[in-house]
């Protein structure tokens, strides 16, 4: 059987295959270490920190929707401090598989004060997490062009890393913005967030979560995700991690068809952490069968 | 703490369409299991439900490790319709579990409902333990009484209904026993119930300054410490269910 | 045991129940009519027409989705001459149930010739259904406050009817679409339409759909919708038909309680169409049950 | 048409895991049924699968409507394993039918695979039929045999891998009885199966000037014309396989 080759590149970080493990969904490592062997996957993205520690929303922080799940964590974090001295060198010396840091910051400031702590490290990229209310009363940076150009402008003077932009999904049109992001000096971009999405309890007649306002993710979003990859796709030439609701092989091909040259998995690793082994495995099957080998030139394939 | 597929032993109905017994072959999460932690179960491999879903270790028997549960929505009726060598992918065993007594101390187990599954696999572990207490809705939500046979200790029941054992709830049974433990020795309670019960039970834990470890539900995503998403509020802070807990000792909990 | 009053009103339409059929999802009446009594539901909207007879686009036209169905109809449709000829008769003369026509135009004057069409129609009123693709390359009037405007404003000043306007979910904040509409002289809100997506078959590296794009609804995207219209309940006082994702009495409440003053079914007709008997009835139990007997009273009730 | 809430008399295994033949006590369906309907079902109550799913009419009997269905997908999978007894929701008799002939016509029925459940209806109401050509991948995909016995007449078998009757396609057969048929009557065909057989037998009936009815299908949504989702492209412009159809004059479909 020819070699199948599942590599793939994230502008200047290359991965030994497309699995990105997403920001928030396996914590800083430790938590799946027994479960999920860190070397397999392509690369990670650690929980978003912030510069201080956050406790996070008031619980319940999660329902279960249909084919979905609606969480508002609230970014809860053990800040950059313990997570530069107890996470990240952890990370760093036990596994060879790129570590991407995600930050955020309540103002532009505390996103370069941030940066500047990080640029020193060993660290694959750094990941902007852009959806945090800033602009406004109830926008957020990535919901605005020229707030997410001035942003990425501005960090992209202040380091050298890889730098990523992970776009928020609730917005008119996210080729826009990941153009400005793109023109502002984003090597490379991250789709989708979770969408904007609220839980009521008809018995009480309140929000089900304690933040209200909560996070969309799964498979129900899947074919809304899959359409902003193809709009950024035709939009930017920046590589592209796919995301939202990716939960087997098949998801997984059709993000990379439609443009993806990596793919996140969020959500369904709490389903089942098995998953990055399946799909390694499924990409593979479905490669030799396709005779393709390369997965490479999968990626942006879609005919239409 | 590992995935497993473990095979289906038995899935007995112990009450029509309400309570179930089941038995999974999985020698390694058996050998590693702790009473009080829980493992966290796909119900199918389907869509839906979406998540997996937690249930405390009830019982450990050799390779086996026995679940009790009740059916409360479509993810506890889909498992009750799994059958006998069907596989279930399972992770586990999760969770801190209960700390064990020292020796020089009096056990009082409290169990509320199904949340008997776990105390069960406590008692299994224990020399000794003057009381059990257990409370439920109706006799027919009393469960898990033989499991407790070993101990040779004296089980007292309460029912809403009356409908058997002392009608009322089991902390009213509480209330009533700890003023009789007329003892040198520390007092230590375990609960493991729903949560209007467990708060019930500290609050009386406190009065008499007897040390309580009680077993919390939250909604639990997965389950081994990495989403936050099992927040509950403690005087030191928010913590994980899933991973700081299920047991907390009653008195960090803000209620 | 004290009597359940489920009236509702949208401005000067009111309707005996909150239930609103969906325009596009019980096609011109007739073809549910051995399943659904009219006479049993709140109100109707038609399924949009417009100026000319649409043939829709190629099949395969809908797939079924993580609890969602991905559909691009096309808005295939028999043109106003037919409609007005042979289906609006019919609907009007064995009914007692409001009727709101829902229209599309290509451009802004095939809005204003549908409304000439309808004005001396016996119709409850005009849904304009703004997400046809109009504004640049690839935005919809929906998407564009300003659009939303000039389309409403020209469309108020030649009918005196009620005025539908049907909203896109496809934006960044749909608050301040609808607070155009509501300027522009808008009555009454409807929304979600559907959301922009995509299905891609991993085997023929081909989208699913003939249309390629489509729109997607049902479960899945209840919590983005609810969302929705909590958002716009805050921004404007005009009577909301909530919809997106409701497929039982639970779903209902909770569109009511967030802010809607009636709801709409779509996908869920295809799947159960008894729901509207089945949510009356769970609404009136609901409503004894809570002893709060006037529906009126839960609208917007939402304790946060 | 009607939605009904039909009971389950019986959900029979045809063959492991794949063919099963489906009874349900309908009586106001059973009495409205045409051959080349169908009913629209919901394999449960669950939001999955979401939508419903359509199945032609194989049979009537008295109250009781068959269906024969092949385990497809997650659909077809739940619905295998339902039970008697219990209730299915059911819309239908849904689309068109076949048209049946006039005496004076030759029939001829092809099946593919499944495709033989509506035209063993059909064949209850039909005085004669000189041929009835059943295909399928192997011998295992022939079914429904029985079901013509009534009609005395031949029945001709070919499988993909010539484990049953001729290797070959069912359209082969088609292709080898035409021209035997000597005949001064005009011949129709009515044909169930996949779409590559429908779209070759159409060829050859229209080479051979035969009248040819086809049983189309496409994904459908709610079955009753109303949201135009299942269109298919004809020459008089796109037409609804639920309701125009599923049953269409091959000579009217842009293959
Ligand atoms: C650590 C722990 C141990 C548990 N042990 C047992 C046990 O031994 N026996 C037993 O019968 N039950 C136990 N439960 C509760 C059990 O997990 C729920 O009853 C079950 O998940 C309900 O699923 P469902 O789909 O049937 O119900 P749903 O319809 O989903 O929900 C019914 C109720 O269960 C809650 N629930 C649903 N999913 C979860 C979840 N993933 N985590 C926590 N709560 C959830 C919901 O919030 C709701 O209140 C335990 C829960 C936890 C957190
Ligand atoms: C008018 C009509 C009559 C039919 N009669 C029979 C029959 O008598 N026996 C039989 O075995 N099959 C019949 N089918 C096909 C049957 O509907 C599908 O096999 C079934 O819906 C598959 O469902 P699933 O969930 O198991 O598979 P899925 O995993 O959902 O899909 C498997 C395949 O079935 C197709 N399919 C899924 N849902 C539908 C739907 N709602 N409408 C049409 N196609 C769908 C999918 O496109 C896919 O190609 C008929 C289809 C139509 C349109
Ligand atoms: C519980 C939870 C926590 C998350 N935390 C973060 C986070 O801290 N930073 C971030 O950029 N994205 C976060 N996300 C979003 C995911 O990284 C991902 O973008 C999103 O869930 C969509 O992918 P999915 O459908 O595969 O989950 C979180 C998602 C979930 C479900
Ligand atoms: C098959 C289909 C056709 C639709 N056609 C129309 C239409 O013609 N005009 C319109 O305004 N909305 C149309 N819609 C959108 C629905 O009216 C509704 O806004 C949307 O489906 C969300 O509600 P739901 O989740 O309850 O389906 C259509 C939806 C579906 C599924
Ligand atoms: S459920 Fe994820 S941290 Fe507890
Ligand atoms: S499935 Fe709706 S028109 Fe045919």
């Amino acid at each position: 059987m020819k070699k199948i080759n599942l590599k793939t590149n994230l502008g200047r970080i290359s991965l030994k295959n497309p699995i990105v493990l997403a920001s928030g969904c396996f914590g800083y490592g430790d938590e799946y270490k027994d479960l999920i062997s860190l070397d397999d996957v392509g690369a990670v993205v650690t929980k978003t920190i912030t510069l201080k520690p956050k406790a996070g929303n008031p619980p319940p922080r999660v329902v279960e929707t249909a084919s979905g799940i609606l969480n508002s964590i609230g970014l809860a974090n053990v800040g950059a401090e313990v997570f530069l001295k107890e996470k990240l060198p952890g990370l760093l010396k036990k596994f060879s598989t790129p570590v991407i840091v995600s930050i955020a910051g309540e103002t532009r400031d505390e996103y370069l004060k941030l940066i500047s702590l990080l640029n020193r490290k060993k660290i694959a990229g750094i990941e902007l997490n852009i959806s945090c209310p800033n602009v406004g009363k109830d926008l957020t940076i990535g919901q605005d062009e020229v707030e997410t150009f001035g942003l990425v402008k501005a960090v992209r003077k202040k380091t050298n890393l890889p730098l990523l932009v992970k776009l928020s999904p609730n917005v008119t049109d996210i080729g826009k913005i990941a153009k400005s992001a793109e023109k502002a000096g984003a090597d490379i971009l991250s789709l989708v967030n979770t969408f904007s999405a609220i839980g009521i309890d008809a018995e009480t007649g309140r929000a089900k979560l304690g933040g209200v306002l909560g996070g969309l993710s799964g498979p129900a979003i899947k074919p809304i995700a899959l359409r902003m990859v193809w709009q950024v796709r035709k939009t930017t030439s920046l590589p592209i991690i796919g995301m939202g609701g990716i939960a087997n092989t098949s998801d997984a091909l059709e993000f990379i068809i439609t443009g993806a040259n990596a793919i996140g998995l969020g959500s369904a690793i709490f389903i089942n952490p098995d998953l990055c082994r399946e799909i390694i495995a499924g990409l593979k099957r479905y490669l030799s069968r396709k005779r393709i080998y390369n997965l490479d030139k999968l990626v942006g394939s879609l005919i239409v | 703490m590992l995935q497993v597929k473990a095979r289906i032993i038995e899935n007995k109905e112990l009450l029509p369409e309400t309570y179930y017994r089941l038995s999974l072959k999985t020698p390694p999460i058996a050998r590693l299991a702790k009473p009080g932690q829980f493992v966290h179960l796909r119900v199918n491999e389907k869509i839906f439900p979406l998540l997996r879903r937690p249930f405390s270790i009830h019982s450990v028997h050799k390779e086996n490790i026995q679940i009790l549960y009740k059916v409360t929505g479509a993810g506890t009726g889909i498992l009750s319709r799994r059958k006998k060598d069907e596989l279930l992918d399972v992770i586990g065993p999760l969770g801190n579990g209960y700390r064990l007594p020292d020796k020089r101390t009096k056990v009082i187990l409290v169990a509320g409902g199904a949340g008997v599954a776990s105390l069960c696999f406590l008692s299994q572990r224990l020399a000794s333990c003057p009381a059990v207490l257990i409370g439920g809705r109706s006799k027919r939500d009393i469960l898990g009484r033989d499991k407790f046979k070993r101990l040779k200790t004296k089980i007292k029941i309460s029912t809403e209904d009356g409908s058997l054992g002392k009608k009322g709830l089991v902390t009213d049974l509480l209330q009533e026993l700890l003023p009789t433990l007329h003892s040198p020795l520390p007092t230590v309670i375990y609960a493991c119930g729903p949560m209007k019960m467990l708060k019930e039970t500290a609050k009386i834990a406190e009065r008499h300054r007897a040390l309580c470890y009680v077993s919390l539900e939250e909604f639990i995503v997965c389950g081994v410490g990495a989403c936050q998403g099992c927040a509950v509020r403690t005087k030191n802070g928010y913590k994980r269910v899933c991973k700081d807990g299920p047991v907390f000792d009653s008195k960090e909990i803000i209620w």
